[in-house]
């Protein structure tokens, strides 16, 4: 089985991170096939940036799409940009701290959590994307919970303080996404 | 009221530019547009477009344009302005593009006295492609690709093109201003006139050099780059007229 | 006849008629065996009001003619192998913003420095990928310098109509041989000015605000593949342009397959044998891109035994192209010489002769 | 007595503008635009003495002034 | 599994593999998406007493390249279509001089300076002329990052082997994506010096009087035709280093013809078809220089009924190739993106189902 | 008696070589193989090869060699001597390979301070390729591109290498002489030995320029040659140590 | 009927120019096919010089051939080189007063004359290659001596005062050749 | 009192070391070698000091001295 997500928000929302992180953990920490793809280009000067990752089991074909099975949007370009290579059946998280537009498809799941006010709430207002990365988790299972905890612990190796914090933020967001699943 | 100043019509109405917040290729494209508008030249003026975060203007300025391939605008201009003399041509350029894979372009350019107005913006990197080691990159400032800091064993010295130019012949106008101040942004709209002046009265090669900064590849707020813009770029470019004749 | 022949130089042949088609515009740098080229532009420009630049190298050259042709006039360069690679990116980029471009290949020995005597061995570069990115051009590959004045005199025509580049492919037999020749007419400035009307909304020159000209060799977005698939619809309109010559095939056992100044080599071997009642002819591609692939298909297998590919250069290139119409349908014998070395008639007369030996 | 008109959507918030001014009438606001950029806005514009020395300053030809 | 996976970008894992196979010198000029390549390399190289060198060009940078391969150090390259086009002058002398380059090119949308995103559009500059002169080269053409690792990795032997150049081509989705890796060994110094003996007579570092090594990318008189005689036998020889998979080709009706990123995209096509019960399979070029001709004269087009050509280019290139050998057997529909615009599993897909459609 | 002139190894025995008569590439040729020798170091000794006329010394230097690309013997330079620092790299460039098509080679590597001996032969034209102007043409010349003479407004003003290197911070030493005389020739070979002594000595980057005179191209008799040599060459290009660290 | 002929010698011995006038003249002044293939490359720098004329009232092929009908040999080294190039039953011009080896082959007739001296003895040293032309054209006729004439004329036609010396050289020749048909 | 020898296959007539001999020992001789230069003899030997001027000056590297 294969899942695809793409993540995309601003430059400064650590939508790689994001991706990179959980493409990352599952390659280190299961024998899935996994890719991690940026979307290069624009993303440097502004503007919306945005990553795909795709998980399977079975080997990988393009490791990006415009029909994937779960997006990510942290702001509001990125909806209007994206929400059409969302397919039908597929779930939208939504960044509903800065995305107020109306959804206007009914047929996709979509899941909300606040997630710039979270942070911000923390005391760690770069930690959005962990909390997000929580939501999509909680939400979807795509990966064991244990595979991005210890991606966590992997990333902030050398800066063991930050791993707490970025624990916790994760946290918080699985419990918003398992609460979301119908 | 009067307006005292308005946006250019050398830029597009209702675009918004494909800059980094704080980078002064935005305030070098508003400068140009203002003074051809100035000049009544908009509809003369034919803007050689090098590559680099520069070719994020092409969507933004209101002039004719073509894109020369990375380094050599200085050679296409030549084609341009001979062929079409009437026009007020000019090559936007940055510091990769200039002075590292068009340097044969630009020096070959200047030497032959082409009557071409070439702005160049020196920012002391490649901020195009993520913020690579240019020849203008000073000694001990991070690049991807000096990681540690540009040395000089290694990596040669910072180059100065306006310096270098100034050993040839035919070259009208070098100089070197900057846009990190209200004042320096006027100087430096005063030196485009003058190059554009140049050009219109065939006087031959002038070459504006706009050191800035590029807050993305420096790893700066727009603020701090503006700090270190003038502690340590102007210190290695010190602004100034090198030429005028 | 003989009153308007005049006895030229191919190179200095290019450039006149060049001049004739109204060419106002030379960039090139030096290089054997075509310096005859430039060194006539450089006289021959001022005399009509155009420009002669001596670029700083190749790179600049090219960069220069992407230049001025942009502004809607016709500029031409030429250079030869090792410095027509230096074009690659120059000419891609021509491709990419359809910027009408015409230059000339006097090919010499390859690969790298080579030699500087002639040869026939950039045909894939010329044909195939003269640049990234795979863009196509129209090649016209002359075999007489009556040819490469006719050529180059249309060059000018095709490349405007297309707003694509068009090489001129010879070698430096044709470039440096003189032989008798009769030019075209010189184009009036007021059929000048009139040619260039024709594109001045694309010209790079300054317009009014509001109708702004763009040269674009590249684009974000969905434009670079719009650009791409125009191109690609220009590209299946060029059937009509393919040219070839049959020479004798009608009743050919054997088939010399050769262009340039091959073909005419293998012209005159034709002639002698056929006097000897051999049932020989030449299929020649006069464009070698597009390639004359029908003509190939268009061989009875039946009839024909063996087909002679002619050509300066090893490994063979050209003689892909045949296979890929041929596909083993009947053998595909080389003749080669390469790296400066010359075909001569006697060699391709025994190399047809073995052909003949081994299938009549 | 001058008068600033900032183009909200074109402002990426460098704050050039802000210390430019010799008056500090601009401040960077508390909304985002589209881009996500927190502009600028004349917070004391009754200082405003039109000196355009923002405008120039301004990359993004942002700053419209009156005077 | 697991242990040994380290997740890494196409670029970096490209940088590593090489620096594992010894290489020791790298030159390059930034230009995306590749530019990891040369970063890596700048905190690599150090670390194993070997070069990196930031050349001002790529005109520079590959010429770099001639001199450090030319002293018998393993030394690479890379860059990305517009600037691989000024490598053409470089990598001809490197063929015509028998130096053995070794060379990355992640391809993205062309021609001119295109798109900065990824595509595969320089099949043709690659394959069939990637400078002047008609030489060739093994061209390898990876569609994972593994394949990306352990491809750079051999191109180095072949490479020395055949004191030719090689070029590894792959595009900006493979350049720039990350995926799990196993890393092939680091080749020890004691290895490294023994490669570099093996050709020490050829290296240009000195010898004394009457040893000289002497790199000539270039001759006089019967020099250059013997050298491309020469060459034309190496390139003889490289039947054997053809290499095609054949995947799912045994019972299949439809076959994709694909290289590199599009293959990839194109095996999940298949393996949903074939869970629907299609036969499909897919014939995939891994050298696509030289190219596995053989592999589609073998088809049985008694059972195939159809081709799909999937690659990222338009016009389509690698097309040209597969109809060399096809002949017109069967038809061949193309499934084609360009200008960095990808192609992705649902295109491919429904190309595939439109052919499949037409033809069964 | 003792042999007190002898013919250096560093070129082939019993060859002769492929220049014109009166041509001082073969002077230069000779001195370096000279220089070479007497240091002991020809068999470390590696010839980067410009292309030009010193191509016709290819089959006459006994040395490892390899032909560069016109105009990139720097960069090919650096690729030799950062890959075999034991190797004693020169380059041997004439005016047009070095000056032009080169320039930008030339003047990185300069500028990175690459550790290599560069050997510039100006002759003021385009010995190889039958007369065209280069960039060290001078005013007034004829050459077959540029029929009546160069003129400056149209092709620019002759250009001086070793003082546009002298722009540039890494450089060891830039020097200019002459083969014309005895003393000259004397010089020539000082300066080329130190210009050696700098490689293995690991001080960087440095330039002999040699003016010398193109016979056939400049339509002069070898005898004539030297006249215009002296009288219009080096009023151009003056001799001398122009840097000297 | 096609002919073709070679012509060698040193740098300074007017090797072009005799080619050269002997294919323009024919142009203008016939309706003949003619080509003049100059050997580039070695020429500049000393050493040998040569360069071919193919005349021929069909389309020629190519300019170059090495079995030549007719070959001119100028100087010693020529003849060595390119001896081996002249066709069983061609013709062999030499130069006699340089050229002293003596001839191997026999298959070939070989016509003589010694031209550098005859031209020091006329007073125009460099007029030997326009001797040799007309020794040529009198033994071959490979065209009409009007041919010539008419071509030495419009050579000369800016420098009137050279017409007759190179008239009177050509005829010299002209007398040579012919003396030495068999 | 020295000696020079002079390779004459090598000399190609330039005429350097002929201008440069403070002892005019060398001149231009009336026998061209095989490539057609006339090459420089030794006129008077007996004059040559060896001072190797000539041998400097000689392109060719075909004059050799002794002293
Ligand atoms: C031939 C070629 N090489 C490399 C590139 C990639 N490239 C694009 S921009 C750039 C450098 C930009 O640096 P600079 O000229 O300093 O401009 P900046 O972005 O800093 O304003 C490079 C190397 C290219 N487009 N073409
Ligand atoms: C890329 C390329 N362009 C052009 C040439 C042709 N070419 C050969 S030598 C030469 C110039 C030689 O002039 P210079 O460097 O001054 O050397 P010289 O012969 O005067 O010593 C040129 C243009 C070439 N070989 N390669
Ligand atoms: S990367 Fe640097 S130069 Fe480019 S737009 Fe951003 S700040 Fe400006
Ligand atoms: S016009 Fe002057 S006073 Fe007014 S906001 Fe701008 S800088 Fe301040
Ligand atoms: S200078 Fe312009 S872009 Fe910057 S903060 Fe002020 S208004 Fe915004
Ligand atoms: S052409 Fe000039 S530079 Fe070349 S060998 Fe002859 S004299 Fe020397
Ligand atoms: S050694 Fe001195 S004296 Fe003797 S011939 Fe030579 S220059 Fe004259
Ligand atoms: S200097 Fe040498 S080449 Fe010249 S004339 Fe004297 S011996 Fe002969
Ligand atoms: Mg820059
Ligand atoms: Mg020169």
């Amino acid at each position: 089985m294969e899942r695809n997500l793409m993540i995309a928000g601003f430059g400064g929302q650590g939508v790689m991170t994001m991706g990179k992180l959980l493409s990352q953990a599952t390659c280190d920490a299961t024998d899935l096939n996994v890719t991690f793809f940026p979307s290069y280009g624009a993303a440097m000067r502004g503007g919306t940036s945005n990553c795909y990752v795709v998980i399977s089991d079975e080997s990988i074909g393009a490791p990006v799409s415009d029909m994937v099975d779960d997006l990510v949007v942290m702001n509001g370009p990125s909806l209007q940009k994206f929400i059409g290579d969302l397919k039908a059946g597929g779930t939208l998280f939504i960044n509903s701290s800065i995305v107020k537009d109306k959804i206007e498809r009914d047929d996709i799941s979509v899941v909300s959590a606040p997630v710039t006010e979270m942070a911000i709430d923390m005391g760690n207002p770069r930690a959005l994307n962990i909390i997000m990365l929580g939501v999509y988790i909680g939400y979807t299972k795509a990966v064991d919970e244990a595979v991005i905890l210890k991606g966590i612990e992997h990333k902030f190796e050398k800066k063991q303080k930050l791993i707490p914090p970025n624990i916790e933020a994760f946290n918080k967001g699985l419990e918003i996404g398992k609460s979301q699943v119908k | 009221m009067e307006k005292v100043y308005k946006k250019t019509l050398g830029v597009l109405p209702d675009t918004v530019s494909g800059f980094c917040p704080g980078c002064m290729h935005g305030t070098v494209h508003k400068l140009i547009g203002e003074v051809a508008e100035d000049m009544g030249k908009l509809d003369k003026l034919v803007r050689v477009e090098g590559v680099g975060c520069c070719g994020l203007g092409q969507f933004y300025v209101s002039c004719d344009e073509t894109i020369a391939a990375h380094g050599r605008a200085c050679a296409v201009a030549t084609g341009i302005k001979r062929s079409s003399p009437d026009s007020l041509v000019y090559t936007y350029q940055g510091d990769g593009d200039l002075a590292a894979i068009g340097l044969a372009e630009t020096m070959s350019a200047a030497n032959r006295g082409e009557n071409i107005s070439v702005i160049f913006v020196n920012n002391g990197i490649y901020g195009m492609t993520g913020g690579q080691m240019a020849p203008t990159t000073l000694l001990g400032m991070n690049s991807t690709t000096t990681p540690g800091g540009r040395n000089a064993e290694e990596h040669g010295y910072p180059m100065h093109m306006c310096e270098i130019l100034n050993q040839l012949t035919a070259p009208t106008y070098l100089v070197r201003t900057s846009v990190d101040t209200p004042q320096n942004v006027i100087k430096t709209r005063k030196a485009i006139k003058k190059a554009f002046q140049n050009q219109l009265d065939e006087k031959g090669f002038s070459m504006v050099e706009i050191v800035t900064s590029c807050p993305t590849n420096w790893g700066l707020s727009p603020l701090d780059s503006l700090d270190f813009l003038r502690d340590k770029m102007f210190a290695e470019y010190p602004l100034g007229v090198v030429r005028d004749k | 006849m003989g009153e308007q022949r005049v006895f030229m130089k191919g190179c200095e042949a290019i450039a006149e008629a060049a001049t004739r088609a109204g060419c106002r515009f030379f960039a090139g740098y030096p290089i054997t065996p075509q310096n005859e080229i430039p060194e006539y532009f450089a006289r021959r420009m001022p005399e009509v009001g155009g420009t002669f630049v001596q670029g700083e190298s190749e790179v600049a050259s090219v960069n220069m003619l992407y230049g001025a042709a942009s502004t809607g006039i016709r500029a031409m360069s030429s250079s030869s192998s090792t410095g027509i690679s230096l074009y690659s990116e120059g000419v891609s980029y021509s491709a990419s913003a359809r910027v009408p471009i015409v230059y000339v290949n006097v090919v010499r020995g390859g690969p790298g420095i080579g030699a500087i005597q002639p040869a026939q061995q950039d045909y894939f570069q010329a044909t195939k990928a003269s640049g990234n990115g795979g863009f196509r051009m129209i090649v016209l590959a002359p075999s007489t310098v009556q040819e490469c004045v006719d050529m180059v005199y249309e060059a000018f025509d095709l490349a405007a109509r297309d707003q694509n580049p068009v090489l001129v492919l010879t070698d430096g037999v044709v470039g440096t041989m003189m032989e008798p020749v009769v030019l075209p007419p010189m184009k009036t400035d007021a059929e000048l000015a009139k040619l260039r009307e024709a594109y001045a909304d694309r010209a790079i020159v300054g317009h009014p605000l509001g109708q702004q000209a763009y040269c674009r060799p590249g684009s974000v977005g969905n434009g670079q593949e719009a650009v791409n698939i125009e191109a690609a619809k220009l590209y299946d309109t060029w059937d009509k342009d393919i040219r070839v010559e049959n020479r004798m095939t009608d009743d050919a056992e054997i088939i010399i397959a050769s262009y340039g100044i091959s073909a005419r080599i293998s012209e005159v071997v034709i002639r002698e044998l056929r006097k000897e009642g051999v049932k020989i002819g030449m299929i020649r591609p006069i464009t070698v891109s597009p390639f004359p692939y029908q003509a190939f298909e268009d061989i009875d297998f039946g009839r024909v035994k063996g087909i002679l590919d002619v050509e300066m250069s090893i490994p063979a290139q050209m003689k892909w192209d045949v296979e890929y119409a041929v596909h083993g349908r009947c053998p595909i014998k080389e003749c080669l010489r390469s790296g400066g070395q010359l075909l001569t008639n006697d060699q391709v007369m025994a190399a047809a002769r073995e052909l003949i030996k081994e299938v009549l | 007595m001058g008068k600033v008109e900032i183009n909200v959507e074109a402002c990426k918030s460098c704050e050039y503008c802000v210390i430019s001014c010799p008056k500090k009438v601009l401040a960077v606001g508390d909304q985002v635009n589209s881009k996500g950029y927190l502009y600028v806005v004349a917070a004391e514009p009754e200082n405003c003495i039109g000196c355009a020395m923002c405008a120039q300053m301004c990359p993004e030809a942002a700053i419209e002034v009156w005077k």
